[in-house]
């Protein structure tokens, strides 16, 4: 009977595992080798993976220069309106990307923000820019997350400790809680990079989908999926994974 | 003027709190602070050390008002229970590190830490990352790197609780000698009566966040304040009736026996005798002493290393502690008639005016 | 100086926070009332919020009865392969929505299981069915990290105990596990249900976005703002952020 | 034929193991598992209660094998240190658990509960939801729902280790009362000797996994067989040499001293020497106790509500414990000359043929 229960449930695992790798591997094994090969050597495929790339990278640093300090204040500070600025850790939950793209839009299109931005000569609405700011508001509230749990993690004796044998707070972040907080920081980064990488709706609402201009992979998906060009959508679908898990490697 | 002083301090943090503390701490004393979990005594420590802010009150050192100074210029040191050692750092680099902020002279600092790691007994392990260590090691270290900068003040959090019997008696010995060559001033948080005894001049009992009593180990031990305190320390508590004097001692009534004690008191009273200043014999002693009673042994009972009588003097019971050689050389066993001897200077007068029952 | 470097973090918080809250603010002040109660009453608007709403919850009943054995096993239960299937959780990093998509498009469009499901009448590739299978696929790692986690806070002594009084595995699953996880279980149903009310790339790409057909509420937003109909994307969205927070009010 | 055997019991988890352990329970013992930490005391009892699967090795209750039966099927009851009650069943469900399970009469159950918890004082907390009662009561309710269940054997790990010392002495006394109520047989993984010396008949000594001693109580702090254990429970260990008998007691010199021993050895040996039972005078006496030492009192070192010594005896150094009273009954001072007795029975030959110096 025991027995029972815990076959059932490993049981289930399984299957699910099962279905996921399955629907993975059609996607490696389906397609035709060569097809794939031509479709990695025209000229949309690579304009669209060194801008995926390039601009991932980007999101990346800033995603990871705003994360730390917020992190780090979530954990370790007490200030008023601390808690709405911990719903932002919440955000990805209630809030669609295809409605964080719209809302960008309307804030950069339509508020006096963007006709701000705009009097210094900043586009973000359907330009590349605009894929960077839909990358970074996407990316961000996870990365918070991981930093964040990453320094309450840590015990702030340590701190306390820095902090007694003369060291400002200031110094002991960096003397004590950086160091410690390693793992998590490097976590995040990866995790940043390969959500960067893989933003399909802010981008399309934000930045647009325009052909072999604010074109990034998941955009080449999908507009060769619209015209039925299964290779090249199939490609650059395997182009995404095979990114994330060398980033993954890699670190 | 006192070297630390405490005025009012209040915080509450939830579940920890202080409430109005007041406390006095001279130069190169060693104060324990005890009290049951939750009375409120790391968060005290804590709040010294400016890691927070109290709601009200002043802490004065060295007659400079403290309060609102952040932690880094207190000039501090803390060791907690959980060693909180840099783990990415090797042995030598946790021991230098606040050095390092006050000091560049790289030479200067290595001869620091090797006069302060031979003290404590840890030059063979500069190069190790603590994680590697033992209990015992690591608190070593820990206490290094709080002695080095020679703090002002040395606060400790339970700093053996961690560790078994044989370390704790050998860590005690080297924070004695640590602290006596860098002449530092302690605070010290235990629940261990061991590190009391053996360390402290001074005592502070707290619970729910409110000092209840303070002064030497020997009054808080001998003469505890505050019923909490003697029921917290292990005392014989008696309720009892002062009905005279004799010889310039209080004449007490207890049940049906009469105790003589050096304390002044009058109408009702409550005493406290410490289990182990019972003397026992198996005939009547000859002594200046002129408490002596004959009882009955009702119960031995073995309780680690020692023996614990539980005496019936004429219906008052009286908890007593012996080794087992005594037990063997006295030869005594239960339901056996005995002698219990205290010295008039051991039955302390606790409170005075007390309505109730006779306890213990 | 220390001052300083907190000021700075708190800083960083809330000129996120603020942007964040701007954007969403600007997607419920920028349209005209009015018409958004135009948009509301239209039946291409009422179709999509009654699909949305019925496929996310029958999505959610399934995610969760899958999640529960699943993450139970995984905090529980050690057994050959448990690494592989644990590689479920870190799924939505590096496998962004649109490559599910694909990938379950050709496990269930051109692989054999599609054939055999299509043989027993189950189509699943762009039909309403095919909503709910990107659903439940999207939000399920989700729903099992949320629950895995919730399992590895849970003391097993709890069970152990339960156990040596008498109790078999299952029934102490009921009496106890259960019991102690029950927050982390009401989370993951929201978070699940949310979770598949936001889901559009896997949704757009194996169900396809048929208009009054296969049409859920992400779907409405990016149509209608394709075809430049600003006050339908809008009310979409606002309706996605309004669903989400009453189900996590109503929890 | 043993109520429980354990055959050669090995696990290994990684940070915790087993290596081959035997073990032998009477029925109505109350067994007490002492060691380190890290010794694998904790999961000896969960193999024994059926959490993990033994690598190797069977386990035997009643003569039946149980190896491979879960836990459910196993009639044993485990006490953790943390209480581990369920927190969303009140203490009454909490204490009917097991009994639910077993049987279905209502009023039966009511009943047994009443029994068990006027036995454990804590009937009239049933209502109340664990999270709102103190350390002591929710370790009571969990020894109520261990106990009621009638198990065959009660394994219980650090039940009291969480607790302050009031409380501790106070527990130990109901489950004295209960387990002898419920006739129950006992494991208990401690590492407090009080526990010991106040409940259990028997004791196993582990390190690393293996049991490296057991035996009765006495046995083990008055002869401990190996020098760790000798060590862990704090004997004085001396090392001399047998040369001769007299009156039928083994002659052995230690240093420039002759000690009597009642055990038999020859060549070099180990000898253990409890502390407590070094009897002190200030004079020589007359008795039937064969050792008796002139020394010199090195040091005074008060610890908790003792003092120990350190005796010189002729270059042999000897701790030795006393209480206050006793003390002061002495009248003794650091460099004082002192009479120091042994009896022949209380010293203990731990370990023959031995290489090394004499250690102490």
């Amino acid at each position: 009977y025991g027995i029972n229960f815990k076959g059932f449930c490993i049981f289930l695992s399984f299957l699910f595992t099962f279905l996921l790798f399955l629907a993975i591997a059609s996607l490696f094994l389906i397609p035709n080798p060569l097809e794939v090969l031509n479709a990695l050597k025209t000229e949309e495929m690579i304009y669209s993976l060194k801008l995926s790339i390039i601009t991932s990278l980007v999101s990346m640093i800033f995603v990871m220069l705003l994360s730390v300090p917020i992190g780090y204040a979530l954990s370790r500070y007490s200030f008023p309106g601390k808690s709405v600025v911990k719903s932002i850790l919440d955000l990805p939950i209630a809030f669609p990307e295809l409605v964080l793209g719209l809302a960008l839009l309307l804030l950069f299109g339509q508020s006096f923000i963007g006709k701000f931005l705009e009097d210094f000569g900043i586009k973000i609405v359907f330009t590349k820019l605009g894929i960077i700011v839909a990358q970074f508001f996407t990316a961000l509230p996870y990365a918070v997350r991981i930093i964040y749990s990453t320094f309450e993690e840590i015990n702030p004796r340590y701190e306390l400790v820095s902090r007694s044998l003369g060291y400002g707070e200031f110094e002991t972040f960096f003397n004590v809680s950086l160091p410690l907080a390693k793992n998590g920081l490097f976590a995040s980064t990866i995790i940043t990079f390969a959500r960067c990488m893989g933003t399909f709706g802010t981008v399309l609402i934000l930045a647009g989908g325009s052909y072999m201009y604010t074109e990034i992979l998941p955009i080449t998906l999908y507009l060769n999926i619209s015209y039925g060009n299964m290779e090249m959508a199939i490609t650059s679908g395997i182009l995404l994974i095979i990114i994330s898990f060398i980033a993954i490697l890699a670190f | 003027m006192n070297f630390l002083k405490i005025e009012d301090l209040s915080i509450d943090l939830g579940e920890f709190k202080l409430v109005d503390v007041n406390l006095e701490v001279k130069k190169r004393d060693y104060l324990t602070i005890i009290g049951p979990t939750g009375s409120g005594k790391s968060i005290l420590l804590e709040t010294i050390a400016g890691f927070y802010k109290p709601e009200k009150g002043r802490i004065y050192l060295e007659g400079e008002d403290i309060t609102n100074l952040p932690p880094e210029k207190r000039n501090m040191s803390i060791v907690y229970q959980d060693y909180v050692l840099f783990p990415h750092k090797t042995v030598f680099d946790n021991i230098a590190y606040g050095l390092k902020k006050k000091i560049k002279d790289k030479e200067k600092i290595r001869e620091e830490v090797t006069q302060i790691t031979e003290v404590l007994k840890i030059s063979h392990l500069l190069h190790r990352k603590p994680t590697t260590l033992s209990g015992g090691e690591q608190q070593r270290v820990a206490l290094a790197r709080a002695l080095i900068v020679k703090p002002k003040l040395l606060l400790m959090d339970e700093p053996f609780s961690a560790l078994d019997i044989k370390t704790k008696e050998n860590l005690r010995k080297l924070v004695k000698k640590a602290i006596s060559e860098y002449e530092t001033t302690v605070l010290h948080v235990t629940h261990d009566f061991d590190d009391v005894w053996s360390l402290a001049n001074k005592v502070v009992v707290m619970k729910n966040g409110k000092i209840l009593q303070e002064g030497d180990v020997n009054e808080i031990f001998y003469k505890p304040s505050i019923n909490f305190v003697a029921d917290f320390v292990g005392t014989n508590v008696l309720d009892g009736e002062v009905i005279g004097k004799e010889d310039g001692l209080t004449k007490i009534k207890v049940g049906n026996c009469v105790l003589l004690s050096v304390d002044d008191g009058e109408g009702k009273v409550r005493l406290s005798i410490r289990p182990e200043d019972i003397i026992i014999s198996n005939n009547p002693i000859e002594t200046s002493a002129r408490n002596e009673f004959r009882c009955k042994v009702e119960k031995i009972n073995r309780m680690g290393n020692l023996v614990y009588l539980t005496l019936n003097v004429d219906g008052i019971m009286l908890r007593c502690i012996l080794t087992p050689n005594a037990l063997y050389s006295l030869n005594i066993k239960e339901e056996d008639i005995i002698y219990a001897l205290i010295k008039a200077t051991n039955v302390r007068i606790i409170a005075k005016n007390v309505e109730g029952e006779c306890r213990s």
